[in-house]
């Protein structure tokens, strides 16, 4: 049992801990110092140290963590997503705020807690690793904010994440106890056993799809109020929308893959129709807000569905679409949030039709918009049509075209929403006299680089597709 | 069938051809658009620097097209200038590009519009940086249709000319420009996700999971099944034609977007359509075509005879003008729907002669609202004496419109009328009543617009300025030397139609 | 199955189920936290249960384990919403959770 | 004219020479004038008036020489070159799609193109000083240019597809020298209704195109003229061949009942009036027929339907000239009754006959027109109901009117009497008595028409009106009198047929199958004794300027408006298309438009930014998961089920 040789897989983790405490050290002792610079380069750490382990497949404390191929290839897209996150809220973590400098610090722990859920093999590791994630989520919301609104808010997100743990919990508990495992790749031959209508089974995997729900951007979390400053911070949505959605949805093929794909039961029918409830539910929520910022918030809950329609085709090439989608969600919605940010800074208002005059006050932000609007639509030539397609793809090899045909129904319906959007931001004169600020570099960077991302990962998606299905190999193994 | 035998026989050594030609014709426009973001744009002189660049863009892909045309002497019927890169090898999706007799011609009108097109941009004033930045996206998403091999890559393509040009009647269009550009959206959507339908369907029908053409060419779907992706597809083509009854959103969108979009749109965008239609219905299921032409045929002839009455009393120019287009267009569909040989390569020169059309009376009637600052026929008349340049012009653009011996046009439909009147002994004529009202509606135009007294306060308008004079000159020429010697046109085309007729057949 | 894990799981399902009603009907933060660790150590016995009896047996250390995190990691969260709830309380005088309107 | 070249024309050489290269250079030098004055010499009317005038003389040369050639030797093959060819692949049949021109210079094509040529040459002298007043007279002589090179083309073309191209740049140049005074609204509206009748002539020429070449895989005549008996195609087929063909013709050659434009054609300048009425775009459709004449030949029906028609279009034509009071007018529809004469010549089979009459009616008619251009131009109004008096002031033209009017009239020795008289023995030797009367009775009234003419112009006294008095009116003279007595020479001679044999005039213009017209010396005498007695009554008539009965006031109004024939045509085109054009741009914004409108504002609606789904508060949110993972597990138990009941 060599447990102590491979920790040393655990060098990325080790490095973002490693800068999560320097953060704080620095938030204690010198206020005023840069944490965000500590934080980006530990991620920056930890993700060559990560390339170290590229093409490896590690077992870590004995079948607790495994780091192979699909966890790499989500650990990647985790860092990137935290490291954008961080570059575009590095402006509103103002120097001699010690609490805020502390930010970064929980950022870290987070991504912390998303990476070793992406390799989580083993009900307690996993169930540990999501409720870190979640915790120090729970502390982001609500830190370095005055006030009343963003407590409340947060109190709202922490109940119902809680609540979901608890649901993923009781999932956990009635699957160990029809096949008395608790290492999930030792559960399939149990589960394959069962009757396909054996009833815990389907509770299972009901309570387990219900706890995933939240994480996977499934639920209209209202974690905002009036006005665009008040409520959680946007750097965490934009963590949660992007990161967060990427591990749950890890995590829950991981579980899919070695628990319910074995099984009996009609996973994919009830994966499909939860798929379909989602698309549609969530763009007539999202296509019917009046801020730009709940728009986005909730069309994530549509792009969920479209994630979960990979499942259809778990067996197949469902997992490496589910991969190239995610990778292009990420990316859209970061960008997306990033332009939104900046730009309600600029006019101190997210309404939609605020951003009328965007493209004259601030053509770039108008434009990289733009560019996630269309990914996040699935229109050619950028990241999201890819994804899609292949989603669609792997939905058609499912045997579920119905739902393929509901997807694309969604796309139309979907595209006359947000084109209005970019119809407001280009067309539309000028509601008011927007006074060009200096934007902050960081976010700036964040923008561009998340926009270069979407647009290049439309074009190379053959190497990403590479990427993608060399981690569905190694899951399915 | 005797041409495949006969084809050999024409063939000369079969020329190695350049590629990578058709890829920088392609691309060529949106990677000037992305250099375009680079430059400033706050003084005029930075903004004409910004025009004069885009215009070396363009001339620079003109220039590409005349190569490739030089170069290309297809007589085997197959594609030129093939590419064929790995790119998406997961769902069987290739880059794959290829230029034939059908697409050549468009893909060398496409260039050559825009050109047109950025040239006669010097109207546009405010914010040139954003428009020409999406004119040259749109001309890569255009060129990319034409050339693209692979459903895929096709719809990629079609996809990218959509947006751009939403966004350019959205946003620099006239008054009612919203309204036009999301009818034009609407269409434009509803469309796309057919057209999308359409190749999944086929994709995931097919044994084999690819989506190129040329391989799918061979694939045999189920009778039902393959009527049913023609249809689709067809309807999906025949939106953008447009036809009757979704062809509002052209005339409207040609009212309002400013005249060189409106240029495009008249005379590259339309095309598109029929280009799908020969290309993929005619093309790759002729067989599945073929069981509904009937029904195909009644929409071509009511849709001439409905847009040209259509035209006889409307009061706005620029909508005589965008009847006129979509009363050629019914042609093209009537010639596609008649897969006769003759009758397909007509069509083909009277899309290339009807973009030409369209681009110079877009361009004169934009010149004409401009000076009297009414797009209204019955505010004009007694122009001639203002602008007898303008008059003259105009009289050409009409008669080219008509189909007048000697211009572009004529060649087109008397080859349509000829191919078409074997199989279709009754939309023919129909067909050709149709074009009889045009003829007068035209000819109607002139009268009222420049013949007769002048109004008041039309006194003072100038005749057409230099710039002006340069790019409908320019397109004037190219339709007389279109309808002069057809043989540089036809030479290439006729083998590619007939591969494909037998190909379609086959 | 023997009695007495029916008996066990009845009673988490029904811990369980009072923790849901009590996030669902009570508008004070401070019960809703209450009623998310009720949830939880329902689950948590549902796996003492599993690992005691039944198949669970196999890896009972592990069902236990599992129970023990879970436990850990529900009183962190606890911790973290009442430090909230007390923000709340300062700020002005209510426990309720969207107490704002809007 | 002939006899006088034909002394001149060596003869050993011309019997090898062919035509072709001569009548290429016919046809095109016209066009290149138009090229140069368009390129180079636009901005000056008297160099381009030069080279316009010069080019044509050379013209006329080669037409000289042709006509010269074709009396050494009729009969020969045109090679003729490929405008476009492609290879269609269809088995069997013809695989090539072809389309030829070329010229076809044959004895008919000669013939008629030195008319044209020579016409248009003498039009453009006259032009020179009569348009000299005029603004935009380079922009007259190159239209004049185009219309002499359509035309020329037309009777030089050897394929129907030739024959279409030039058809249509006929009614181009009809079209613009009809509009040349495009200030005036009638002007224009003339103009316009000629372009789109004779639009309509070329779109049934197109069928007739298409058609014939679904049937025969072959435009071109000379290859044509032997297949319509080859029976590939049934007496039906040919009478729909022949009927597109008619309608291409009767359009051009303003046969009842699309002869509307041919009146408002009074609108053009005179000298262009002169062109299109002697051998411009009013005659070409005559051309048509005759050269398509292999057509009608072998259907019957087709040949029937010429005599009809032509023989309607020739009664209501002097009929209707009876009553104009505008001079052109009056002269336009002596025209037309001309024109329905030569196709019911050619109808009862006087091929010879009809285009002779073509020939010789050219002359006398662009005198007539001439002559009107100078009177009007004097007195300043077109309506005959002012004129009269001016046999003593404007002597000079008086002579040639009354010459003009005397070759149009058929009085022997001048020129029309001699193709009138071939027609009517042709009828004789057919002995239709209905041919006869309706060959007598035009002739007759197309007498009085003519004289009417005559008389209300010349003789009386000139009216006088405000601000004119008549003592300013000059004669005619310079240029003017020049072209105006050259054409009155050959309006004399043009039609005297010399002695039997290849220079004959219309001898040698033979269709086989066509007995050659024998002159019958009872047609002569009838036709030479109608005219002069139409001449004598139409005197007697309006000399005296009777006043009309009062019975007869309706009959004349209706017969000066041609029996609002053409009021119909606007009324049916106003009350009909119009109406229907503005129903259907209604129903495009209303219905169309609105159910796409619907479709998006739907979508729009739904897409409305909604407050209460903002709202949705973490209460709810749990209510909404708990009831989700409830509803979620019951719906996956069915579903299960369902799995259970397929294994």
């Amino acid at each position: 049992m060599k447990t102590l040789g491979n920790l040393l897989a655990f060098s990325p983790e080790l490095w973002l801990l490693a800068g999560a405490i320097v953060v704080f050290l620095i938030a204690r002792l010198r206020p005023g110092g840069s944490t965000t610079v500590v934080a980006l380069v530990s991620l920056v750490a930890a993700f060559l140290a990560l390339a170290t382990q590229f093409k490896q497949t590690i077992t870590i404390l004995d079948g607790a963590f495994l780091l192979d191929g699909f966890a790499i290839v989500i650990d990647v897209v985790v860092l990137a997503a935290a490291a954008l996150t961080l570059l575009a809220s590095r402006a509103d973590i103002l120097p001699g705020d010690g609490e805020a400098g502390a930010v970064p610090g929980f950022f870290l722990l987070a991504t912390l807690g998303a990476m070793l859920a992406a390799s989580a093999t083993e009900m307690v590791s996993l169930f540990l690793a999501l409720e870190l994630l979640a915790i120090n989520l729970y502390v982001l919301s609500v830190l370095a904010r005055r006030g009343l609104a963003p407590a409340t808010a947060g109190l709202g997100y922490l109940v119902a994440g809680a609540a979901s743990s608890a649901l993923l919990l009781y999932g956990l508990a009635l699957v160990f106890g029809l096949t008395g495992e608790t290492r999930l790749s030792a559960t399939t031959g149990a589960m394959a056993a069962l009757a396909p209508n054996h009833p815990a089974v389907l509770l299972a995997l009901s309570l387990i799809l219900g706890g995933f729900a939240l994480r996977m951007g499934l639920l209209p979390v209202r974690w905002w109020t009036r006005g665009f400053e008040a409520g959680v911070p946007l750097r965490v949505i934009m963590f949660v929308q992007s990161a967060g959605i990427v591990v749950a949805f890890a995590v829950f093929a991981r579980l899919a893959v070695s628990t319910f794909a074995g099984s009996r039961i009609p996973f994919a029918a009830v994966i499909a129709g939860v798929a379909a409830v989602a698309m549609t539910g969530g763009n007539l929520l999202a296509l019917t807000q009046a801020s730009v910022r709940r728009l986005l918030v909730y069309s994530t809950i549509a792009q969920g569905g479209f994630a979960l329609a990979a499942f259809t085709d778990l067996k197949g090439a469902g997992l490496s679409a589910l991969v190239v989608f995610l990778v292009a969600l990420v990316l859209s919605n970061i960008c997306a949030f990033a332009a939104v940010i900046a730009y309600a800074r600029l006019v101190h208002s997210d309404a939609i039709r605020d951003l009328a005059g965007m493209s004259r006050s601030a053509p770039g932000l108008a434009f990289a918009l733009a560019i996630a609007l269309v990914s996040l639509i699935g229109l050619p030539p950028v990241a999201g049509f890819f994804g899609k397609v292949l989603v669609l793809q792997a939905v058609v090899n499912g045997g579920y075209a119905w739902l393929a045909v509901v997807a694309i129904a969604n796309i139309v319906f979907a595209a006359f929403g947000y084109l209005r959007v970019l119809r407001i931001a280009f067309v539309d004169p000028p509601v008011f006299e927007v006074v060009p600020a200096r934007l902050d570099r960081g976010i700036q960077a964040a923008v561009a680089l998340a926009s270069a991302g979407v647009v290049f990962m439309g074009l190379l998606v053959g190497p990403l597709y590479a990427a993608a299905s060399y981690g569905r190999a190694a899951l399915l193994h | 069938m005797t041409l495949l035998q006969a084809i050999p026989t024409t063939t000369a050594a079969p020329v190695p051809l350049p590629t990578l030609l058709l890829s920088a014709l392609v691309w060529v426009p949106a990677l000037a658009a992305l250099g375009l973001l680079f430059f400033p744009s706050r003084t005029e002189v930075q903004r004409q620097r910004i025009r004069s660049y885009s215009i070396a863009a363009t001339t620079l892909v003109l220039a590409f097209a005349v190569f490739m045309w030089y170069g290309f002497r297809d007589q085997s019927g197959t594609y030129a200038y093939e590419e064929t890169r790995s790119w998406l090898p997961a769902v069987g999706s290739s880059y794959h590009l290829g230029a034939d007799g059908v697409s050549m011609p468009l893909l060398l009108l496409s260039a050559f519009l825009f050109v047109f097109a950025v040239l006669s941009s010097s109207r546009v004033r405010e914010q040139p940086k954003e428009y020409l930045f999406l004119l040259l996206v749109l001309e890569t998403g255009v060129n990319g249709v034409f050339a693209s091999l692979d459903y895929l890559l096709f719809f990629l393509f079609w996809q990218m000319q959509a947006v751009p040009m939403f966004l350019l009647i959205a946003r620099f269009g006239g008054q009612r420009r919203l309204h036009a550009a999301w009818k034009f959206l609407a269409v434009d959507i509803a469309g796309s996700a057919l057209l999308l339908l359409a190749i999944l369907i086929l994709y995931f029908k097919a044994p084999v999971r690819t989506f190129d053409i040329v391989a799918l060419h061979d694939v045999v779907l189920p009778a039902a099944m393959a009527t049913l992706v023609a249809w689709l597809f067809f309807v999906a083509f025949a939106l953008k034609l447009p036809v009757l009854p979704f062809h509002t959103w052209f005339i409207d969108s040609l009212a309002e977007a400013p005249a060189p979009v409106a240029l495009i749109l008249g005379g590259v965008l339309v095309k598109l359509g029929g280009y799908g239609i020969i290309r993929v219905d005619v093309g790759e299921f002729q067989v599945a075509f073929h069981k509904f032409s009937g029904a195909v045929v009644v929409i071509a002839v009511v849709t001439v005879l409905w847009t040209a009455i259509a035209a006889l009393a409307q009061d706005d120019i620029r909508r005589v003008a965008g009847y006129v287009v979509v009363s050629h267009m019914g042609l093209v569909l009537l010639a596609a729907a008649s897969a006769a040989p003759v009758a397909l390569n007509g069509a083909i020169v009277l899309m290339v002669a009807d973009g030409l059309t369209a681009a110079l009376l877009v361009l004169l009637a934009a010149a004409i609202v401009e000076r009297t600052g009414t797009s209204s026929i019955r505010a004009m008349g007694g122009m001639a004496g203002r602008m007898g340049k303008g008059a003259v012009l105009w009289i050409f653009a009409a008669l080219a419109a008509i189909g007048f011996p000697g211009l572009a046009g004529f060649l087109g439909q008397l080859l349509i009328v000829v191919g078409a009147y074997p199989s279709h002994r009754i939309a023919t004529p129909l067909a050709m009543l149709g074009m009889l009202v045009v003829a007068g509606a035209m000819i109607l135009t002139v009268q009222r617009i420049f013949f007769g007294a002048i109004p008041e306060r039309h006194g003072r308008i100038r005749d057409l300025g230099t710039l002006e004079l340069a790019n409908t000159i320019g397109l004037l020429s190219l339709i007389v030397l279109l309808g002069v010697l057809p043989a540089i046109l036809m030479d290439s085309i006729n083998f590619s139609v007939i591969s494909l007729l037998s190909r379609g057949a086959g | 199955m023997n009695a007495g894990l029916n008996l066990i799981l009845t009673a988490s399902a029904a811990l369980f189920a009072v923790g849901a009603f009590a996030l669902v009907a009570r508008r004070s933060a401070v019960l809703m936290l209450i009623g998310t660790q009720f949830m939880f150590f329902a689950g948590s016995i549902a796996f003492v249960a599993f690992a005691r009896f039944g198949l669970g047996a196999a890896h009972a250390s592990a069902g236990a384990a599992v129970a023990i995190f879970a436990g850990a990691t529900a009183v962190a969260e606890l911790a973290v919403g009442l430090a909230m709830a007390a923000l709340i309380y300062r700020e002005h005088r209510s426990l309720a959770v969207d107490a704002d309107r809007g | 004219m002939t006899l006088t070249l034909l002394a001149a024309a060596p003869k050993g050489p011309l019997d090898t020479w062919s035509p072709t290269l001569l009548a290429q250079f016919e046809l095109l030098l016209p066009l290149i004038a138009l090229l140069i004055i368009l390129a180079f010499t636009i901005d000056s009317r008297r160099v381009s008036a030069a080279i316009s005038i010069i080019f044509t003389l050379a013209s006329v040369v080669c037409a000289l020489l042709v006509i010269a050639i074709e009396v050494a030797h009729p009969v020969h093959l045109e090679r003729p070159a490929t405008f476009l060819q492609f290879f269609t692949g269809q088995s069997g049949g013809a695989s090539e799609f072809t389309l030829q021109w070329g010229v076809l210079a044959d004895p008919l094509a000669a013939t008629v193109g030195l008319a044209v040529i020579v016409v248009s040459l003498l039009v453009q002298v006259y032009a020179l000083s009569f348009m000299r007043r005029e603004d935009g007279v380079v922009r007259f002589f190159c239209v004049l240019l185009f219309a002499t090179f359509a035309m020329l083309g037309v009777t030089l073309s050897l394929s129907y597809f030739e024959m279409l191209l030039f058809f249509g740049m006929v009614t181009l140049s009809t079209y613009l020298l009809i509009g040349h005074w495009w200030q005036r609204e009638e002007a224009a509206a003339a103009a316009t209704r000629a372009f789109i009748i004779s639009v309509i002539g070329d779109l049934a020429l197109l069928a007739a195109v298409a058609y014939i070449y679904f049937r025969f895989n072959e435009l071109n005549f000379q290859t044509l003229a032997g297949q319509y008996t080859g029976g590939r195609v049934s007496p039906n087929g040919l009478f729909i061949m022949a009927i597109l063909v008619f309608i291409a013709a009767a359009a051009k050659s303003a046969q009842f009942p699309l002869h509307v434009w041919l009146p408002g054609s009074a609108q053009a300048p005179a000298p262009a009036a002169a062109l299109i009425h002697s051998a411009g775009s009013a005659v070409c459709g005559v051309y048509l027929i005759a050269r398509t004449y292999a057509l009608f030949h072998v259907s019957p029906r087709g040949l029937a339907l010429l005599a009809i028609a032509g023989g309607v279009s020739a009664v209501l034509g002097v009929l209707w000239a009876l009553f104009q009071d505008n001079l052109k007018r009056a002269i336009a529809y002596t025209t037309m009754g001309e024109l329905g004469l030569m196709v019911l010549a050619l109808g009862i089979g006087a091929y010879g006959a009809g285009v002779f009459e073509l020939f010789t009616n050219a002359w006398p008619k662009a005198l007539l027109f001439l002559g009107a251009g100078v009177i009007i131009r004097e007195l300043r109004t077109e309506r005959l109901s002012e004129m009269g008096g001016l046999w003593r002031r404007m002597r000079f033209t008086g002579w040639l009117m009354l010459i003009a009017v005397a070759a149009g009239a058929g009085i022997p020795p001048f020129s029309t009497f001699w193709s009138k008289d071939t027609i009517m023995s042709k009828a004789l030797a057919l002995d239709s008595p209905l041919a006869v009367a309706v060959i007598a009775a035009v002739t007759f009234l197309g007498a009085i028409a003519l004289v009417r003419i005559f008389a209300l112009v010349f003789t009386g006294e000139t009216a006088r009106r405000r601000r004119f008095e008549p003592e300013r009116i000059r004669d005619a003279g310079g240029r003017i009198a020049f072209a105006m007595s050259l054409l009155a020479i050959i309006s004399v001679v043009a039609g005297i047929r010399g002695f039997r044999g290849r220079t004959d005039p219309i001898g040698f213009i033979t269709f086989p199958g066509v007995p050659l017209a024998n002159s019958h010396f009872m047609a002569a005498a009838a036709v030479a004794i109608i005219a002069v007695v139409g001449t004598v009554v139409g005197l007697v008539l309006y000399a005296r300027r009777l006043p009309v009965p009062a019975a007869l006031r309706p009959v004349r109004r209706a017969m000066g408006e041609g029996l609002f024939i053409d009021r119909a045509y606007q009324l049916g085109a106003v009350a009909v298309l119009l109406p229907v054009s503005r129903a259907i741009g209604w129903v495009e914004t209303r219905i169309v438009d609105g159910a796409i409108d619907l479709v998006t504002d739907s979508v729009a609606f739904v897409g409305q930014p909604r407050g209460w789904l903002a709202q949705v508060r973490a209460r709810q949110l749990l209510i909404g998961l708990f009831a989700g993972v409830v509803a979620l597990g019951a719906v996956t138990i069915v579903l299960a089920g369902r799995v259970i009941g397929k294994s």
